[in-house]
């Protein structure tokens, strides 16, 4: 995954002079993921370079950037180092297009590493997704495939939206994918069915979709037919998607990292009720983490949603 | 200039005293007899649209409104060396410099009025909307900045703060990025004594605001921002400054509110009066107009005659922005994204359901 | 309300020298809304007190107050402002305790008026409870009552875990209710039944109980018997009064005027299909804000939510 | 001593030379033979567990970890002046402060390990988590500072943050926050060069680190972060000022970071050669150990005799750390509030069955 994305970052500054990638360590050093490794290299100090330490800084002057006509793309090292940030996210990137009536655009794009698995230290290791998605005025894409951190970066650039994107760290590396080398797209806003099944519709996205897969697997050889929809983005989210699914399966699982109370799963569970409540055979389901902080490594197995687990909650609803 | 005057000397540019005599020729700005009195006459009409904009909110026809009286020659001397092609990065206390880009009194009224409409500014070029959230535009205007040096053009950003803004944190990592990337930004401090009760002293123990350049390693410059062609005269090496690429200039223009923090504040509750009155005497309208009849470029009788007619001129925009009309329902969904996503769509198709059968009952 | 929060305040700052006020204009202007007026004057400058105007330094501070033993009660002047504080909030507010692993308490208030309905200037009338509620390891609390509010913030300020007290400001001062001038507490995480009814229950809080009551009392002209909740917390969440409600009216309807995505009401219909699925009738219904920005003043009554609107939504949810 | 080394005009506090001759007594700190000899010993104990640390984390027994080497002259001047009252915030660098403050090494270790429990820290009082999100721990020594003046205790709080720390918003608040309500506090800037990758040149454009205390009215200081003497000075001085009630000192200690940013780091992508060994003229250790060996207080041979002692109780600490054995469930849900709310119970519960289905199958 992190090659794909430095491909797509690497297309756009080719191909757009206003793309603009910055932030802290993305320069010389290529980020701490190496996501941006080669890039100032290629594109040299002033369009792919290495901030002050300041997330503020760097997402508010991204904010000014667009309004002058660039593009925009920051990095914030983790998202956990997001927050300073976050004033600028909800009173400004997500507001300006509003606020001016379309006058100024935004095509701000904020990349940054979430989720859990990697053995980190305190900050490093949660996902925040259902806050920036309950946020009026911004995109949230997380990808779970090379090819679609790819296809979903490019878009996300050429959109004159913002978007935040969720970079699962996780599988930054564990997903081997032949990925297409020229420009191409996958479209925000759209979910993807993984796999078509008849029994349970089990919604998830980002590190979870592996795990999920795990557990379609294990379902399988009890002769449970598991669809897994990759939810893609947060937000807008795709209703159609998952209502026509849970019409079909009556079943549904939503599965995340984050906390359960206030997350999106309880989003998905909502939508489910909307569209389909009369097709419903059990209620719609949720597996999450604890409304609890994330463990150090040392009790990081204890809050962890393995294939395992989600094996376990499958087969619950499924019985129900 | 910005040597004479370091702020870490705490000197403060001075060109007229509060009689309108000069003090110091040698920080003139040169401006035509022309240039003058059109910025006197603009800073005039300000106050003007100010005041009345005051009394429409006392009658109800305006909401919240955060009144620029006393701070006029600040706006004015930025009015006086802004290009069309520059950037301004607006607060919310600089009428006369929004309407010297080229914002209309009734895009103002607009705004106060509570229509998002007011922020469109069609004949405005690069003006960003009125920002709320204290300091919070400074970023931005460091991010305009780079976009200039990117692309090589010939502009600077002039962006306001008050004194209650340079507590934040944006403040800081505003002044430091622009200066880290040498951007040709010009940051004016409105030092108005006060962020709605709170006074400067308790803002911080700097010895002025000015000062605070060094902590990024800009240059800052003190000045009586009372007093036009002071003000005038740090806005233009400041401009120069910063377009020559030697990065960006940080102003404290001394001034003070004479009126409410808004129209909701009374500052009887955290002032006296006797400070009222001692600023008085530093008026920058009354040192202006002191200095021109002394010249006889104006005169009280001029005065008399061009207010009313700057009144109507006013008073037009107001009912021209009373008479916008509607705002329909889509205008809360249209512009969040460039293109409407779903939920939106669903949303809006549900309220206009439920509106259906509330006329239907 | 504004008086009953007054008093709450007072009466800590009489019994414990630890209790501290501070925050933008607290001090000799009593709050934008005079919320704390008469406290400085009455406690002395160095317990009542103006801050510089910085809302991360204010919460941050706090943090290192409460830590040393204090009790620190911040306001945010308006809750569109909380945001520069964000990062203290969940870096460390919601954290300390769980890092420290209880070494160092909390004891942290932070007030601050919220939600639509005055006529505002932009970033004055938003509702991002859920955003706080997601956050693990803090306490949020919205009063709907004086009554309530003095009691609630008696508990926030006794309690060694951080509060957020978020208040509907536009009934600060809307609803008159005698409030007893003495010491008492309403404990935090338990919702109230504000009416019992058997045909549907609405699940509300803040500003929109109003609302709902009116809704009632139009429903009951229908011959419609509404049963209304008062969630007063929004974490913890009363998961028990939800469930034994909608058990016995099998029909929910959860209102708030924040944005519907990733919002409060979504984890109340996962609440109630966790809990009573069996015994649902309708789909769990959610009447909310839009997911955009509130517009400003001359748009308003776009986006907000009357007594009318939630009527029309609970005759459609009794009607399923 | 803040007069003479004004930072505006850059001058450096420096007592003994890279080869440990005095070259400035009159900034000699008064310090018994005794102890400048246990200041050494502790600085060489940090050193010698820093570096094992770093093995460790090869041989995959510990997880990241943020090295010392080169950078214990700071935290051994701050562990020489500081009182057991006093307060100590950290950033994440300073271990021969957390030891001196009462924090075991078993615990340090432990925390890497990845258990909060290495955070309890029973033994150190007023001792504040190891705080990873760069410089917010700053405004919390602000606050802890408000409480020593309310209370009117005699405590300092000292409080650590990197150059590249001194970019964010929260830097300066807590500059301030402390400055206006002249909190006893010690700020204390590592000026290590670097953040990660990215070098203070990119931080900012002033002429230093410490001159940035003007911003806030407060009293700043560049010290030789590598001469324990002259930092030692520095942090006596600074602890009388803000203790005497005349507000916070920032102080600059310029030094440099001999090893990666943590484990994880390569410092050969953003630096070369020559520059480490231009700095490693400079280290702190060697300096001192020369200064000591030709003052006859300690020897090569006392070195030699004392490390492998030091090496056993590292490995006695690590050993226990590494036993600590089990972190149980329970533990994840039970120290967010003071009172488990039902969510947490119910969803601890849930878990317990899965668990316990997952052992049945
Ligand atoms: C981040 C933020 N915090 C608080 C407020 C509320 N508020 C509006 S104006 C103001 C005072 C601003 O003072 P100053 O910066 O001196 O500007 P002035 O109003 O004096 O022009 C405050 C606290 C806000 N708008 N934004
Ligand atoms: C708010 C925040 N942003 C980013 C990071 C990631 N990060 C960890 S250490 C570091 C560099 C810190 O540099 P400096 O302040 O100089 O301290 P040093 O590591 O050199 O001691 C960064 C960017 C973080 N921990 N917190
Ligand atoms: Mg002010
Ligand atoms: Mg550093």
């Amino acid at each position: 995954m992190v090659n794909a994305i430095n491909q797509a970052l690497e297309i756009k500054l080719e191909q757009d002079k206003n793309v603009i990638v910055y932030g802290e360590d993305v320069g010389v050093e290529g980020g701490v993921f190496r996501v941006t490794e080669g890039l100032q290299k290629k594109f040299g100090k002033e369009r792919v370079f290495d901030s002050p330490l300041a997330e503020a800084g760097i997402a508010g002057s991204a904010v000014g950037m667009a309004m002058a006509g660039l593009k925009p793309i920051i990095e914030m090292q983790f998202s956990g180092f997001s927050y300073p940030a976050f004033n600028q996210i909800i009173s400004h990137v997500s507001r300006m297009q509003n606020r001016s009536r379309g006058n100024f655009k935004m095509p701000f794009v904020m990349r940054m590493p979430y989720g859990g698995g990697i053995n980190a230290l305190e900050h490093h290791s949660e996902s925040m997704e259902a806050i920036w998605g309950h946020i009026p005025g911004i995109k949230v894409v997380i990808p779970s495939t090379p090819h679609d951190a790819k296809g979903l970066m490019i878009s996300a650039i050429e959109s004159d939206d913002p978007v935040i994107f969720m970079e699962p760290k996780r599988i930054y590396r564990a997903i081997k994918q032949e990925v297409n080398e020229d420009h191409f797209t996958v479209p925000i806003g759209k979910a993807k069915v993984v796999s078509t099944g008849k029994d349970i519709t089990v919604v998830a996205y980002g590190a979870m979709i592996r795990e999920v897969q795990k557990a379609a697997a294990l379902a399988k050889k009890e002769g449970i037919d598991v669809e897994i929809i990759d939810l893609r983005s947060i937000y807008p989210i795709d209703r159609e998607t998952i209502a026509s699914s849970v019409m079909k399966t009556g079943r549904i699982l939503t599965v995340h990292e984050a906390p359960a109370s206030f997350g999106v799963a309880s989003e998905i569970s909502q939508i489910a009720i909307e569209e389909a409540f009369l097709h419903l055979e059990a209620p719609p389901k949720r597996l999450t983490g604890f409304d609890t902080i994330v463990p150090l490594p040392k009790g990081e197995h204890h809050y962890a949603i393995t294939g395992d687990k989600i094996f376990y909650e499958i087969m619950r609803t499924v019985k129900y | 200039m910005f040597k004479t005057f370091d702020p870490i000397k705490n000197k403060t540019l001075r060109v007229i005293d509060n009689e309108g005599k000069i003090i110091a020729a040698k920080w003139m700005p040169e401006l035509t007899d022309e240039q003058i009195l059109k910025a006197y006459k603009d800073m005039l009409f300000a106050r003007q649209a100010d005041l009345m904009t005051v009394n429409y909110q006392r009658q109800g026809r305006i909401y919240t409104y955060p009144p620029n009286y006393g701070q006029e020659a600040v706006s004015g001397a930025v009015a006086q060396v802004m290009r069309d092609d520059d950037w301004l990065v607006p607060a919310f206390r600089e009428l006369g410099a929004y309407l010297a880009k080229g914002a209309t009194l009734q895009e103002m009224f607009m705004y106060f009025m509570g229509y998002e409409d007011g922020s469109i500014f069609k004949n405005a070029k690069n003006f960003a909307p009125i920002s709320v959230p204290i300091a919070s535009q400074l970023v931005h205007a460091a991010g305009i900045g780079y976009e200039i040096k990117y692309k090589k053009k010939d502009q600077v950003v002039y962006t306001f703060v008050g004194d209650g803004g340079t507590s934040e944190g944006e403040f800081h990592e505003a002044l430091n990025f622009a200066a880290v990337w040498d951007a040709p930004v010009v940051f004016i401090i409105q030092n108005n004594q006060y962020g709605i009760s709170t006074p400067v002293s308790v803002q911080t123990k700097s010895q002025n605001l000015a000062v605070k350049a060094i902590a990024y390693g800009m240059k800052g410059i003190k000045v009586d921002g009372n007093d036009f062609f002071a003000m005038t005269k740090a806005v233009q090496e400041a401009s120069e400054h910063a377009k020559s690429g030697k990065g960006p200039v940080l102003i404290e223009a001394v001034t003070y509110r004479k009126g409410a923090h808004t129209t909701s504040d009374d500052p009887t509750k955290y002032r006296t009066k006797e400070e009222e009155q001692e600023w008085d005497k530093t008026d920058p309208l009354n040192r202006f107009k002191k200095y021109l009849v002394e010249k006889k470029l104006w005169s009280d009788k001029e005065e008399k005659k061009i207010l009313p007619e700057y009144k109507k001129e006013i008073d037009r925009h107001f009912v021209a922005a009373e008479n916008y009309g509607e705002y329909p329902l889509d205008d809360v969904f249209k512009f969040l994204y460039t293109d409407k996503p779903d939920n939106l769509k669903s949303q809006q198709v549900e309220h206009e359901r439920y509106l259906k059968w509330k006329e239907g009952k």
